[in-house]
């Protein structure tokens, strides 16, 4: 009963936990899922176990995927402990079982022609990035990537984004490593020196806000894979919107889960996020404003 | 409790009517958590479950409320959509005819700012081919009377539901939904069979809050909102047990915090001829398909062949039998 | 959220004033949730917490209800004790006076079945020695009128209240405890503030019900019975806000599934001045010493150097900081 | 802040876990409790963890105490799964946390004199006995047990029995373990045999009723170890209650918990547990019978 490219729900089995820097390293075994991944591309996790009082699933970017091996199919996933479903997540052990659903969302879209791209990431941003610079690679785009965070400790991946693409630049707020200050400080000159027609970022919605500037200044294409809280992960409880301009123009309140997580940076209407603009389709005569 | 069940699950019939309308099983989905039931295919068959509720439409499109929609509260959540949606043209056009074609039973559910809209809204949905019922959610705020909720005055409630009513051709149920925060479910209950219900869905979210730890201001971008979920559920049974004790013949739609076969089984016990599931669909996309599966043990457990077998009671006396009471009653 | 304390958490003094009356801390037990306090001095002094609220006592000892009288719901409880006690004599006798003599501050429950059991409890309570307030008791069945419990009927809860204001002295605050189970509880609570109480209580339990598995009847032996626990909290803090909403120089003690310092926080930012720990307590039962540990915290993590700088600061404007909109409110 | 005698609230740490017959042996590093304990009392343990939607605590008798060694003061007890806390508590591993309040209660009264005395237990209701056989034998007390259970995998202790007393009778239903029936098969004949002044009991209420009334008939006192569902276990939720006469001979509704879990059995009145009868203090005029 499950659509051809549609998500899966599967019973994961906890392979394996490891920190890395501030971040926990998930994999999860989760038959299945790998085949359908493409990247940008989430899963939806239970957590807190049996009787719990924690109700919604916690969605995370998938960082990798094993189609088979050993142990059947595995996904991978890169979290920071926010609050307390990622806490519990931060304790499992192997062998223990939540209930995964993925793929979910609408992933980054690739470039017809083999041409220069960059991948901006903030954090743990970076995890969906490296499955995304894998299949850009393989249409012989160069791939230049981006990292930025507040300190060391919250970049993640820094070595194999070295393995994986052309270039790096780092950036952290406190300097500790790389480039002091945002990826901002360094993406005009990458971009104008890459000469890339397309800009990936996945990171806080600051960041996405400034990528997407940056990228229509130069001419470039963006896309951007948001955060936003959601309560289903599957399209059926309208909590993930933001306001999103639409083909011909019009806003709309989208859902971030189905229509996203990846939308088009010239799409959508950053400075408004959190509210409903007043030309949004449907909108209150007054405005509904934060 | 007996341990190997008493007789064999499948020779359990799930199937049930609902004035008049025949579900293949008594679990649907609520409206508002199954969108148009579009999104819930690749986790269950849309045609095999009890009903497809969906979304409650307004006349026009309607953009809902600022973002945060929603907080995770214990065993629960807050929400406030603001019934965001397409619209009936849109939802008439694209959203109705899938369920239709996919072979689901449509319950459309209808929410208006005024007694016109839920007139028009009924009007335009009783013409629509397949729709196996129609839910009037009268938890909405009556634009012509200070945006006091329909559902908190039975005077109103009947109102919206005799304007749906008329629409609605008499062969297509009309499930008043209520709300659980009036002092007297009952009086509403009554006032809304009175005007022309064909039965009541119960509950709708009870009213409340949550106060952000940065900003120390409520939470959610409509400020108050619809706490659902199993921390509900106790509630909701009160709801359907205090009605269904006053009007053991009105057909009820049991309706908060169902998670597990056995939570439907409460229901039909306390007096719902059928359930939703809710909130629990966000946890699990399977579930209105799984709560009917182990509905469906639960009864055989109990040597139940159908689910109207046990439908009420609990409201007899502890010492006879479900089987013979109904065989009684 | 800032990380590192924005002053030391001595720096806050959490002693509170509530219609005249000093508590050192803001956070006291709930009524039948602490019984009259020497259960608790294993786990926590009684002379340290905000205040002991004690068990509901009537005129007469009372037996209660049967067994069962709980359930455990999903992050709650139903409980259906039926205000068993030893009647005002006993609990005059015995139980205040060890309270006073530990030094603790005794807040005494009062329910009653009729306005002349108000009244009568009132005069007694009202001359008795170390009473620090008294909360009224108003979710109970008249039985001079069908049963219809009082706090359910703003006419009814009035009544009550002023037969119980007055006999107490003037210098004693009378807190009136509201149920959430009401249409409007701002009605309700202007009310009774017009009949002259200090001040609220709010929220009592929520009116629920639970099936039990083996002889599908009610579980509890008193059929329906009131929720309690983290469940009912955003409800809780929506009456909270609402009543502070419509008047907001009324003291109000917040109660509602209150487990953590920051959960009391959300009360006293929706409009509470003190709250109250109940259910938490069987949980944990230090949890009323813990909760205004933790609530310290909170506070100086905000750099609020005592709970009424917070009290109310979510009706302000997002954008004014709690300090500063206290210094010009 | 806590009182000398009184229950302490202790973060349990666990030791170990072990499935013996039907029924699961838990022991918890919980300092303190061990000094305080006497034969009879029991813990009240949190379950589910952090956010869990099980708000109370699970009851269960102590089993055994280590006052330190290198652990720390341990408790032990045996329990079987009945619902959705015990499960939880099942899958327990070491080193996990829960939180732990005991002793509590009010335990087995222990006979002045050196008589011959009769422990009767159903289920994993031995698992206090063998504590109360320890004092009774120090006072110079024989101990005769009777082990009685549904099953021989629902039987908690028999060779331990065997090593702590006089003589050991086993009844299972099914017949799978000495005598087919019900503890009452033996216990006439043990009480004219032993002359045993004394009968400690801990089961089912039905049991206890039995052994209670088989004691009476023979002129023993019975101190029988009752389980009333608990919301709190300390005394503070009134939900545990049971009718009991008094001194005075007056029927009061009363907390097992702190008033318990041991009764005299002539006290309890039995036929009634689960309904308020109408001689009780305070009592409805009607009567409020379940
Ligand atoms: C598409 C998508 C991909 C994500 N990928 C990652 C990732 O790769 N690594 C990572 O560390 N985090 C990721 N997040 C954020 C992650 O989902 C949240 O940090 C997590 O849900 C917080 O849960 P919590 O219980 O710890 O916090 P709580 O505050 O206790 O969560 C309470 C509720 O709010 C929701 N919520 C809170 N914060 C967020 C948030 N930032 N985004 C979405 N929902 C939220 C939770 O789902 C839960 O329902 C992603 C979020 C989305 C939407
Ligand atoms: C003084 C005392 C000593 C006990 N000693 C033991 C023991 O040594 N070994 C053992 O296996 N069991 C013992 N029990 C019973 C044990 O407490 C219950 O089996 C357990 O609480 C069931 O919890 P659950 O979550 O698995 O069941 P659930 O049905 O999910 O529990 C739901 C709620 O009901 C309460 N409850 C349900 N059944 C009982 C019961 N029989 N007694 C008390 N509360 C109950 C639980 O505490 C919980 O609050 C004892 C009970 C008491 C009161
Ligand atoms: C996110 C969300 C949206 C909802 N939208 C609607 C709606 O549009 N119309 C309606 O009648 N009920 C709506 N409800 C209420 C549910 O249909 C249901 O009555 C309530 O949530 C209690 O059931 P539950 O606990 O199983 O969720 C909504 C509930 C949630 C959680
Ligand atoms: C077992 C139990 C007994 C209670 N008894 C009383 C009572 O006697 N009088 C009263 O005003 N409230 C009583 N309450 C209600 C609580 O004081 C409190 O208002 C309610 O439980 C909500 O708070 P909580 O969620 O923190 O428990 C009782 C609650 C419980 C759980
Ligand atoms: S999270 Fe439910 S619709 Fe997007
Ligand atoms: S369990 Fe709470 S008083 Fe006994």
């Amino acid at each position: 009963m499950t659509a051809a490219y549609g998500p899966l729900q599967v019973d994961g089995r906890v392979l394996s936990t490891e920190r890395v820097g501030d971040y926990h390293h998930l994999t999860l075994v989760a038959p299945g899922i790998a085949e359908r991944t493409r990247p940008g591309s989430f899963v939806a996790l239970t957590v807190g176990g049996d009787h719990t009082g924690m109700l919604l699933r916690r969605s995370f970017s998938i960082y990798r995927t094993r189609s088979s091996g050993v142990y059947g199919g595995t996904v991978e996933v890169v979290f920071a402990v926010a609050g307390k479903g990622t806490e519990w997540l931060a304790g499992l052990r192997g062998g223990d079982t939540l209930d995964v659903i993925g793929p979910l969302g609408r992933p980054f879209t690739l470039p017809r022609q083999p041409v220069p791209c960059v991948l901006v990431s903030g954090g743990y941003g970076t995890a969906p990035l490296f499955g995304l610079a894998d299949r850009l690679r393989e249409r012989g785009c160069a791939v230049h990537m981006v990292l930025g965070a507040a300190t060391e400790r919250r970049l993640f991946g820094v070595l194999e984004a070295r393995r994986s693409s052309q270039s790096v630049d780092v950036t952290t707020d406190d300097g500790s490593l790389g480039v002091r200050g945002q990826v901002t400080a360094v993406l005009p000159d990458l971009l104008a020196r890459s000469g890339a027609p397309v800009v990936y970022a996945c990171g806080p919605m600051g960041m996405l806000r400034a990528v997407a500037a940056a990228a229509d200044q130069h001419g470039a294409w963006s896309q951007c894979a948001v955060e936003e809280a959601m309560a289903c992960g599957v399209g059926v409880c309208m909590t993930c919107v933001l306001p999103v301009r639409d083909d011909e123009g019009l806003v709309r309140m989208v859902r971030s889960c189905t229509d996203g997580p990846v939308f088009r940076g010239d799409r959508v209407l950053w400075d408004e996020v959190g509210t409903v603009p007043e030309e949004t389709v449907g909108a209150p005569r007054t405005g509904a404003r934060r | 409790m007996r341990h190997d069940p008493a007789i064999d699950p499948v020779d359990v019939d799930l199937s049930v009517e609902l004035a008049g309308v025949g579900f293949p099983t008594p679990v649907m989905t609520a409206s508002g958590c199954a969108a148009a039931g579009r999104e819930l295919a690749p986790f269950l068959n849309v045609a095999a479950i009890g009903g497809v509720v969906t979304k409650s439409v307004m006349l026009d499109a309607r953009s809902g409320r600022p973002t945060p929609r929603m907080v995770e509260t214990p065993s629960g959540m807050l929400n406030s959509i603001g019934l965001q949606g397409p619209g009936i043209d849109a939802f008439l056009a694209r959203d109705l005819p899938w369920l239709v074609q996919q072979g689901a039973r449509p319950v459309v559910s209808i929410a208006g700012g005024s007694l016109g809209e839920y007139a028009e809204l009924a009007r335009r949905v009783g013409v629509a081919p397949g729709v196996a019922a129609v839910e009037v959610n009268i938890s909405c705020p009556n634009v012509e009377n200070r945006g006091l909720v329909f559902a908190c005055d039975p005077f109103q409630a009947a109102r919206v539901i005799s304007a749906a009513r008329r629409g609605i051709p008499k062969d297509i149920p009309v499930l008043a939904k209520l709300s659980p925060d009036v002092t007297d479910i009952v009086t509403v209950a009554e006032a809304v069979m009175e005007a022309g219900a064909t039965g009541l869905s119960m509950i709708n979210t009870t009213l409340g809050l949550s106060i952000d730890p940065v900003t120390l201001r409520p939470t959610l971008g409509g400020v108050t909102g619809g706490l659902s979920g199993p921390a509900i559920r106790p509630l909701a049974l009160r709801c359907v047990w205090q009605v269904h004790a006053a009007m053991p013949d009105v057909p009820v739609v049991g309706i908060g915090g169902i998670r597990t076969g056995f939570d439907a089984l409460e229901f039909l016990a306390a007096g719902a001829s059928a359930v939703q599931v809710g909130t629990v669909t966000f946890h699990d996309p399977s579930s209105p398909a799984r709560v009917a599966d182990e509905l469906r043990a639960e009864l055989a457990l109990r040597g139940a062949v159908s689910p109207g077998e046990v439908v009420g009671v609990a409201h007899r006396p502890a010492d006879t039998p479900a089987r013979r009471a109904e065989a009684t009653a």
